[in-house]
């Protein structure tokens, strides 16, 4: 049941792309809608059959089979949901139906790698799917051809081919003493072969691989290049969840489930992610450009993700998961806001902004919840993620940790108010005041906004219960 | 029914007051009328309770706070002595302000105060007797601000100092409260060794503070111009010398077990002194009729805090039977100065003068008073000097000698106010000046009498009021109505009176008018200098004390800007020097980023070796 | 044993020559050769399929794109060719001292001797492999290329408005 | 282990690493961008070659010469985008050197 | 059963009403504005409602459990419901006065929204019996103060709004850790667990020193108070709610929710914290005698003042403890009186800065007197209330034996009384500089005459609110 996420997209786009254009072009939009709603309802409905189920449903269609478990769920939910925001974006932001053809395409396929990333059980197959990913957001990132979105593209290609590269050298190394590629098989041979110098440097070579992916900060050279580059519907799209899935799901599901956990890999993520966190948000307090500015953020985001994941235990696990979910969510929020008023004003540069909530109401207001809800500020689901995160931590005994973590969401606040404050408060500068559309965006922008924001907070207000529905079972897998 | 009936001399008057608020400005009448009744009913409860042993107490709140009110001798002597001289002043004061548009807040605002004067004198619990003190505060405030429109920074001054001082009282209280456990003042016996000194310096600041003693006193003549002359008759010359030495008297006798020759009485001597020595100089130099009389009534408090200083049962007698006196012919004066200011347009000696022929009756009543200020025998004043010399003289010749200098200082300033204001020829054109209307005159006449009846049969006033204050065996047996024990202090104060009578000849041939009669002492070679400077207000404390706050706020507005100079500019510039670091790495070269990727992962494999295979 | 050896040093010097040469042209039939060589190579360790397979996709097609793309940039004139392989010599003397220390290096410390690699008893050949256990990456195979024919529609197309 | 397959594992893993040297010296010494992508493409000629030689001392074969095919397919797609970045890029600003690709920075 | 609804409309009434208010505004100003009074009157009279129960020591308390401790429990013990009383009592009174207030100004549905759901997360801050819970309410109330700060929108004030906000949310986070540390130790959040797990043993000092940062970030003192008075551009009716009377107070009411009826403080902090707030009593009365913006200088004072209340609360006298505790009741009349008459002044004659008025008191009686009562009741003037507290905090510090810092408070004490003169004088006092300004809307003025009477009320009838604050000590420390 699974592999259909994986094919009938597949076999949908093949015939998009047969001879009569004109026809697609008109359809391709809502066809795209509907698979992914149809993802949606998939994983919406069926969360109750898998939630419980431990390494979820096989499915002997073929050979290789998949596996569902919550975690793979969660992550499927948030591919669905940014994807059609960056859907619902690309459709206001390129007007010229032809080139917004080959777009969804594209997009289309980037969903079909990262469905495959998510409900593979092979370690190879999880690089095919990993490349697949890759080049279709390279594609999508150069699309619009002028010189930045060819550099961000470029750098995004360069870096990404030097990570598969180093996988695929530890894929090699592995199948010295593991007789298969996939999870289980490398699990249970890599447990019993004694931990010699070729195993653990195909470890660590495995795990910068999947670092520089996620963009972790000494290897995350490429992404705020790659996220200012991209036409804003992308920067969603990369922003949101490419980089999360890529990342920092795989390092969670080749962490967790292959490489298995020691003292060493947990302190070893434990201070990348701390170190991204500050150097992320220190970063972002600096920026002049807002989609820049935003790049820097997800990076602090994800240091908390992996903050969370390196303790190790079963609740920071769920806490790092609960927390992917919630930053594709708010950052997208954001980035969706960031696209808006690009759109609007022509240049996302702090500096020609200021008071725009007035002109765009329902943009800024959202924009406030995105804000305080990356900030950690209690009525919202980030502050709740990142409780679990720092409570975890604290059950784990590293306060030092804990203490920097929780104070560095200070810094967070500093940029956001900052992007705040000159974005959507303060005056409404000259050279905007008689510019005749700076009015609402259509509601291509404010629908998706006014969702995601409803999602954030209705996931915080409803805390409880969310925690109990979707948050726990994650600990259950964790739990072996 | 009889213990809340010990509650009426406080509601009544507050009552009177609230009444009087209600009517409109325009009944005047009516406001008037309400006034002197009510005064008058609040005189006759007075006399009613005067000899009675009463008490009263509400629930206890907790803390040792509760409402309890106690009528004893003294309390009753005060309250009689209060409501007396409050139906008298409004009687004057009916008169006095007839135009004046502030007639109607004067009166509630001198209701008011009787009420809170009460209420203190009565009170039996030192938090009580604070929430009635501080009260006073406002009715204060209120009165010298009705004065008129540049009035306001006096009323502040006098807010300030009286604030200032009734806060050292409450820290007090709060100390007593802690050594002993309890606040009623009855049961109160604290030692003034360590924490109880300090206790005891601030009781004793509060009560010279209201009294309007030495460092607290700067206010007191700024209102004497400012202020409307009825308040300056009440308030200054009565209540407050009646609260302080009543609460004076009460912390050196009950509260604290003082010795005579402990060092606390030696303060109280000291500030004694000083306070009427200079105080008294500064009136000698005053050309102001009101101004004049302010500056004596401080150094008349001088005399007060002198004699309880002594803690000898003379002095003791005679600070207290002083006070009474001062009371007396203190507001009388003044009333003679409202009457010179009603009919005469000014107060300024240099355009009065001549008064006697149009003036007759006020005159009389300026001598008689004028006499028993100075001490001349026959009057009420010379048998306190007389005590309050014998008690100084027990303790030490330097505080008789500053009491003797008071007298003769005394003298000669009321010789030239007197020669000035109504002997001297008339100086301004204003002629006919018709007598003061009856209402002022009788108040005044009234007092006069008692001035010479307390002074002629003073066993009467000593007898009924003061000793049993002390009871027998404070007093040692010994009873001090008649004529004074001591005939060799009686004559030197005839010698120095003939004195000052000799010297007020001098200057007025030397230098002409009686105005400038005391002009030899004002330039003598050092006193000119002190003058001048004391004249404009240097050596006055609440100057010295405004300056050393305002130069504390200075600095502690620099700190507090200091800290938001952290905030505003320190913070940001420190978090670009970190921004640029972090933003370093990212120098756009995609090589850059590949070293730093490999190198990161060298780093990242070497660490996971070297841990793993040693672990 | 001594043949593979030969045929990687043949390698290595082929690397070496399309690292270093001046012209692109050059480099690209550098490229081509050594992905001969390796083809070789494959032959002698028993992977015939894969050895078929690199020698016609990288040494044949690889080489075309490469080319084809050459062609269709302008080559740098002569004489910025020289600057900028004279520049690179520069940089270039370090290479094969770097290559060969690094080689020693990797060699010398590379496996350690006590590591024994497995022996799987009963492997099963390419085609089993390939079609039956590895289904999915065909399918994946299947998306890359249709994701390239996208790329390449996208980026080589030139703009209308141009 | 028998001790030869020690030793032809180690040779050919020393090989690899030179391989992996000038693949990247080529990345970071060049200007044009070209020389970049077929710095990538010996690179992954390095890792295929490992692939086969440990299928080889493994007796895995079958299954590290399907995973080498994978792999060259995709890498050949991978170029063939990366030629096209490189043509869009010279069709922009007519030269691929790249020192223009630093603009994004900060 | 009833006490349970009682105390749960007095937290949710507001919270849900909040939400309701503007949308209610786009139907008719009018509407929107009684029914904002209407929540936030509905959760005064429940508290009132909730006294006698309070005062016969019965706890009422409704707890719902959560996972991972975070169970939301509200308890209405005496010290909650005499807080949630004043401040929701004094909130009424400031949303009747921003009726004619706000209506010069725009947005005034989101001015509505926020002051409703202010008082909400105050009275969940106040019952809430969790320390998770004490902490969403407390952000919640920082977010609203960012908002209502930032309510002109101009760059300055959005600026001074934004620091306000990154001030509070770092001592926020702060108190964090701290409680953090606190779950370490006892594996729970819930107060009462904590306070059976901490009966005999003292709080880590790290946590102490950690949470005591929170609180002072909140109630503006010394080392984090220049937010206050930056703060102070707001709208009148905003700072009198914030910063006077009710904001600040949360600071305060949380150190006495922790540090005195959970867990107790070792004796070196007992002397630390009253030399913190005496240092931060003398800078502020210092810088208010400086100021000359009327704003500011009201908001020094209340620096001030709130650190004569943290002198009240750290020494552990129990006279002290109740001082306090009138203190805040007394403190958070007469500020807010305070902040309303500067608001009158201010909208009338457009000027803010104290040196360039004068005369007012023949234009604006009734508001000149209210001041002046208000001004009274700050210093400490008997017949109003503010004496009975200031004596009582004094007696408290004298009977825990520190009477050096009770002297440094009387030297702030007089600083007081010397810069709340001097802005009583600038104002109303002296020759008017030519601004005729009258006080047009009767509603404001009436508003800031109910402040100066319940002040004096509570200074006449003194007894009431003092039992009450006593029982509340004494339930506090478990006597």
């Amino acid at each position: 049941m699974p592999s259909l996420l994986v094919l009938i997209p597949l076999f949908g786009i093949i015939l998009l792309n047969l001879p009569f254009r004109r026809l697609n072009e008109k359809y391709v939009f809502w066809f795209a809608v509907f698979l992914l709603s149809v993802q949606i309802l998939f994983t919406i409905s069926h969360h109750s059959l898998f939630w419980q189920q431990g390494m979820g449903y096989i499915d002997s269609f073929f050979k290789v089979d998949f596996a569902i478990d919550s975690l793979s769920f969660i992550m499927l939910l948030c591919i669905a949901i940014v994807s059609m925001v960056s859907l619902s974006v690309s459709r206001y932001t390129i007007p010229d139906p032809r080139e917004r053809f080959k777009f969804i395409n594209l997009l289309m396929i980037a969903a079909i790698g990262m469905n495959g990333i998510v409900i593979t059980k092979d370690l190879f197959s999880l690089y095919v799917f990993l490349e697949i990913t890759a080049l279709s957001s390279v594609v999508l990132i150069a699309f619009q051809k002028d010189m930045n979105a060819l550099e961000g593209a470029f750098k995004y290609l360069i870096l990404s081919s030097i990570a598969t590269i180093m996988m695929l050298f530890s894929i090699a190394l592995i199948l010295l003493v593991s007789p298969g590629t996939s999870f289980a098989v490398i699990a249970a041979a890599l447990k019993e072969s004694p931990n010699s110098a070729v195993i653990i440097f195909a470890m660590g070579i495995f795990i910068c691989g999947l670092f520089i992916k996620g963009g972790l900060v000494p290897f995350h050279g490429w992404l705020p290049d790659a996220y200012t580059a991209a036409p804003s519907a992308v920067s969603i799209l990369l922003a949101g969840i490419v980089t999360k899935v890529c990342g920092i799901y795989t390092a969670i599901r080749v962490i967790a489930f292959v490489f298995g956990f020691n003292e060493v890999i947990k302190s070893l993520f434990m201070f990348i992610g701390l170190f991204s966190i500050l150097i992320g948000a220190l970063a972002a307090l600096g920026q002049k450009d807002l989609k820049r500015l935003l790049a820097y953020s997800s990076i602090s985001q994800v240091g908390y993700i992996i903050l969370g994941f390196g303790t190790g235990t079963a609740l920071g696990m769920a806490g790092a998961v609960f927390h992917i979910f919630n930053h594709a969510v708010f950052k997208s929020l954001l980035f969706v806001n960031a696209a808006a008023v690009e759109k609007r004003i022509g240049s996302s540069d702090l500096d020609r902004m200021g008071g725009l909530s007035y002109r765009m109401p329902i943009t800024g207001s959202t924009s406030v919840i995105g804000v305080l809800s990356t900030c950690g500020i209690p009525p919202l689901a980030g502050f709740w993620s990142k409780l679990v995160i720092i409570i975890a931590l604290w059950q784990s005994g590293h306060y030092m940790y804990g203490t920097i973590a929780v104070l560095a969401s200070i810094l967070t606040l500093a940029y956001l108010l900052l992007m705040q404050r000159k974005a959507f408060f303060g005056k409404l500068p000259k050279e905007l005041e008689n510019l005749k559309d700076l009015k609402e965006v259509g509601p291509e922008f404010t629908l998706p906004s006014i969702i995601l924001a409803m999602i954030t907070i209705s996931v915080g207000v409803f805390f409880p219960f969310v925690f109990d529905k979707f948050v726990v079972p994650i600990k259950s897998i964790f739990m072996q | 029914m009889l213990t809340n009936v010990l509650l009426l001399p406080i509601t009544v008057p507050t009552a009177a007051a609230l009444l009087i608020l209600m009517l409109p400005k325009k009944f005047r009448a009516a406001i008037d009328a309400i006034s002197l009744f009510g005064s008058f009913l609040i005189l006759l409860l007075s006399i009613l309770l005067f000899k009675r042993n009463l008490s009263y107490s509400m629930p206890a709140l907790g803390f040792g706070i509760e409402f309890s009110l106690r009528l004893y001798h003294f309390s009753g002597f005060i309250v009689l002595a209060a409501a007396f001289f409050v139906f008298l002043i409004t009687l004057y004061s009916n008169a006095f302000l007839r135009e004046k548009s502030y007639s109607k807040q004067f009166y509630v605002y001198l209701l008011l105060s009787l009420a809170f004067i009460n209420g203190a004198v009565l009170s039996d619990n030192l938090v009580s007797m604070l929430f009635f003190w501080e009260g006073m505060l406002i009715t204060l405030f209120g009165m010298i601000y009705i004065g008129g429109k540049r009035s306001f920074k006096t009323a502040t001054k006098a807010f300030i100092i009286a604030g200032v001082g009734d806060l050292c009282l409450m820290l007090g209280v709060a100390i007593c409260f802690y050594i002993s456990g309890t606040l009623a003042i009855s049961k109160l016996h604290i030692p003034i060794s360590g924490i109880g000194g300090a206790a005891f310096i601030l009781l004793m600041m509060g009560a010279i503070a209201k009294a309007g003693s030495m460092p607290f006193h700067t206010w007191i003549p700024d209102a004497a111009i400012d202020a409307p002359l009825p308040f300056m008759a009440i308030v200054p010359a009565s209540f407050e010398k009646l609260l302080g030495i009543y609460f004076l008297s009460r912390i050196s006798l009950d509260i604290f077990e003082m010795s005579p020759d402990s060092w606390a009485s030696m303060t109280l001597m000291i500030i004694g002194s000083i306070t009427i020595v200079f105080a008294v100089s500064m009136a000698l130099i005053q050309k102001n009729y009101k101004r004049l009389l302010s500056y004596h009534a401080i150094s008349q408090v001088g005399y007060m805090i002198l004699g309880i200083g002594t803690l000898v049962p003379a002095g003791i007698v005679g600070g207290l039977f002083h006070m009474i006196n001062n009371v007396m012919y203190k507001s009388c004066l003044f009333l003679t100065g409202g009457a010179v200011e009603k009919q005469a347009g000014t107060t300024d000696l240099e355009k009065l003068g001549g008064l006697k022929k149009y003036m007759p009756v006020t005159f009389i009543c300026y001598v008689i008073t004028a006499a028993s200020i100075s001490g001349v025998p026959p009057f009420n004043g010379f048998f306190s000097k007389e005590l309050v010399c014998e008690g100084a003289l027990e303790r030490g010749f330097i505080f008789y000698l500053a009491a003797i200098i008071g007298a003769f200082l005394t003298a000669a300033s009321f010789l030239k106010l007197g020669h000035a204001a109504f002997l001297d020829k008339s100086k301004n054109g204003k002629l006919p000046i018709k007598e003061a209307p009856i209402r002022m005159l009788i108040p005044m006449i009234a007092i006069a009498a008692l001035c010479v009846l307390f002074g002629v049969w003073n066993s009467l006033p000593l007898k009924l009021f003061i000793q049993p204050i002390l009871g027998q065996e404070r007093l040692g047996g010994r009873d001090f109505s008649g004529m004074p024990h001591n005939s060799l202090l009686v004559v030197i104060t005839i010698m120095v009176l003939l004195g000052a009578l000799l010297n007020h000849r001098y200057g007025v041939k030397k230098h002409g008018s009686g105005l400038k009669a005391a002009e030899h002492i004002h330039h003598a070679p050092v006193l000119s200098y002190i003058f001048n400077k004391a004249e404009n207000g240097y050596f006055d404390p609440y100057n010295i004390g405004l300056n050393i706050s305002y130069g504390f706020s200075k600095v502690a507005f620099l700190f507090d800007r200091a800290i938001d100079w952290v905030y505003n500019v320190f913070i940001i510039k420190v978090s670009k020097v970190f921004t640029a670091a972090a933003r370093s790495l990212n120098d756009g070269s995609y090589k850059s980023y590949i070293i730093w990727s490999l190198l990161a992962t060298g780093a990242v494999v070497i660490f996971l070796i070297k841990s793993m295979i040693g672990a | 044993m001594t043949i593979n050896i030969i045929l990687l040093i043949a390698m290595t010097i082929a690397t070496l020559w399309t690292v270093m040469g001046r012209s692109l042209l050059k480099a690209t039939l550098g490229l081509a050769v050594t992905s001969v060589v390796i083809s070789v190579l494959m032959f002698r360790l028993d992977s015939p399929m894969a050895a078929v397979f690199e020698l016609s996709v990288c040494a044949g097609l690889i080489t075309i794109i490469f080319v084809s793309a050459i062609s269709l940039v302008k080559p740098l004139t002569h004489k910025e060719a020289i600057v900028v392989s004279k520049d690179r010599m520069k940089r270039f003397r370090y290479l094969p001292l770097l290559v060969i220390l690094f080689g020693v290096i990797a060699g010398f410390f590379g496996i350690p001797n006590d590591f024994k690699p497995i022996y799987v008893a009963l492997a099963n050949d390419v085609r089993t492999v390939l079609w039956s256990l590895r289904q999915f990456d065909m399918f994946g195979q299947i998306v890359i290329i249709i994701a390239g024919a996208l790329g390449v529609v996208v980026l080589f197309r030139e703009k209308e408005k141009r | 282990m028998s001790p030869d397959t020690w030793h032809i594992l180690s040779v050919f893993v020393a090989f690899v690493a030179v391989l992996f040297v000038c693949g990247i010296y080529s990345i970071l010494v060049t200007r044009n961008l070209l020389r970049t992508v077929i710095g990538i493409e010996i690179l992954i000629k390095g890792v295929t070659l490992l692939l086969i030689v440990v299928g080889y001392i493994t007796n895995q074969t079958g299954l590290t010469q399907s995973l080498v095919i994978t792999i060259i397919v995709i890498e050949v797609v991978v170029m063939v985008i990366a030629g096209g970045i490189a043509l869009s890029m010279f069709r922009n600003i007519d030269s691929i050197d790249t020192r223009n690709l630093t603009k994004l920075k900060g | 059963m009833k006490n349970e609804t009682l105390l749960l409309l007095t937290v949710s009434v507001p919270v849900v009403g909040a939400f309701i208010v503007p949308i209610v505004g786009r139907v008719s100003e009018k509407l929107r504005n009684l029914l904002a009074l209407a929540f936030v009157s509905t959760s005064f009279i429940c508290s009132l409602c909730l006294i006698p129960s309070a005062l016969s020591g019965k706890v009422t308390s409704i707890a719902i459990a959560f996972p991972l401790g975070f169970n939301f429990v509200l308890t209405a013990d005496c010290l909650a419901v005499f807080m949630a009383a004043v401040s929701s009592f004094i909130s009424s009174v400031i949303v009747l006065y921003s009726f004619d207030y706000i209506s010069h100004y725009p947005n005034r549905d989101e001015y509505y929204l926020m002051v409703v759901l202010f008082l909400g997360s105050m009275m969940g801050l106040v019952f809430s019996g969790n320390l998770i819970f004490l902490y969403i309410f407390w952000e919640l109330t920082a977010i609203v103060s960012w908002r209502l700060i930032g309510f002109f929108r101009e760059k300055h004030h959005v600026l001074m709004a934004d620091k306000a906000f990154l001030v509070t949310v770092f001592g926020a986070l702060a108190m964090l850790v701290g409680f953090l540390f606190i779950y370490q130790k006892t594996g729970s959040f819930d107060l009462l667990v904590i306070k059976e797990n901490f009966k005999g043993v003292p709080v880590p000092d790290i946590a102490v020193l950690l949470i005591l940062v929170g609180i002072l970030s909140k109630s503006a003192t010394l080392p984090f108070h220049t937010w206050l008075p930056d703060a102070g551009i707001a709208p009148s009716p905003v700072t009198a709610l914030l910063h006077a009377a009710v904001l600040v107070k949360i600071g305060v009411y949380v150190f006495a929710r922790l540090f005195i009826s959970t867990f107790s403080l070792d004796a070196a902090w007992h002397v630390l914290i009253p030399i913190i707030a005496a240092t931060s009593a003398l800078v502020s009365a210092g810088a208010a005698l400086v100021e000359t913006d009327m704003k500011r200088v009201i908001a020094y004072s209340t620096v001030s003042q709130i650190a004569f209340i943290f002198l009240g609360f750290s020494v552990n006298a129990e006279i002290g403890i109740v001082g306090s505790l009138l203190y805040i009741l007394m403190h958070g009349l007469a500020k807010g009186g305070l902040f309303l008459c500067a608001g009158i002044v201010e909208q009338n004659t457009k000027e803010r800065d104290i040196t360039k008025m004068g005369g007012l008191i023949a234009t604006m009686p009734l508001t000149a007197v209210s001041f002046l009562a208000c001004v009274f009741s700050v210093m400490g003037v008997p017949p109003f209330g503010g004496f009975f507290s200031k004596y009582m905090v004094f007696s408290g510090a004298v009977t825990s034996g520190q009477v050096g810092i009770a002297v440094t408070f009387l030297f702030g004490a007089v600083l007081t009384i010397l810069y709340l003169l001097r802005l009583f004088n600038h104002i109303f006092l002296g020759e008017s500089h030519g601004k005729i300004a009258k006080e047009e809307s009767v509603l404001m003025v009436s508003s800031v005459m109910i402040f100066a009477l319940v002040s004096l009320a509570c200074g006449i009838y003194i007894k009431y609110p003092f039992l009450f604050a006593q029982f509340a000590t004494k339930q506090m420390l478990g006597m």
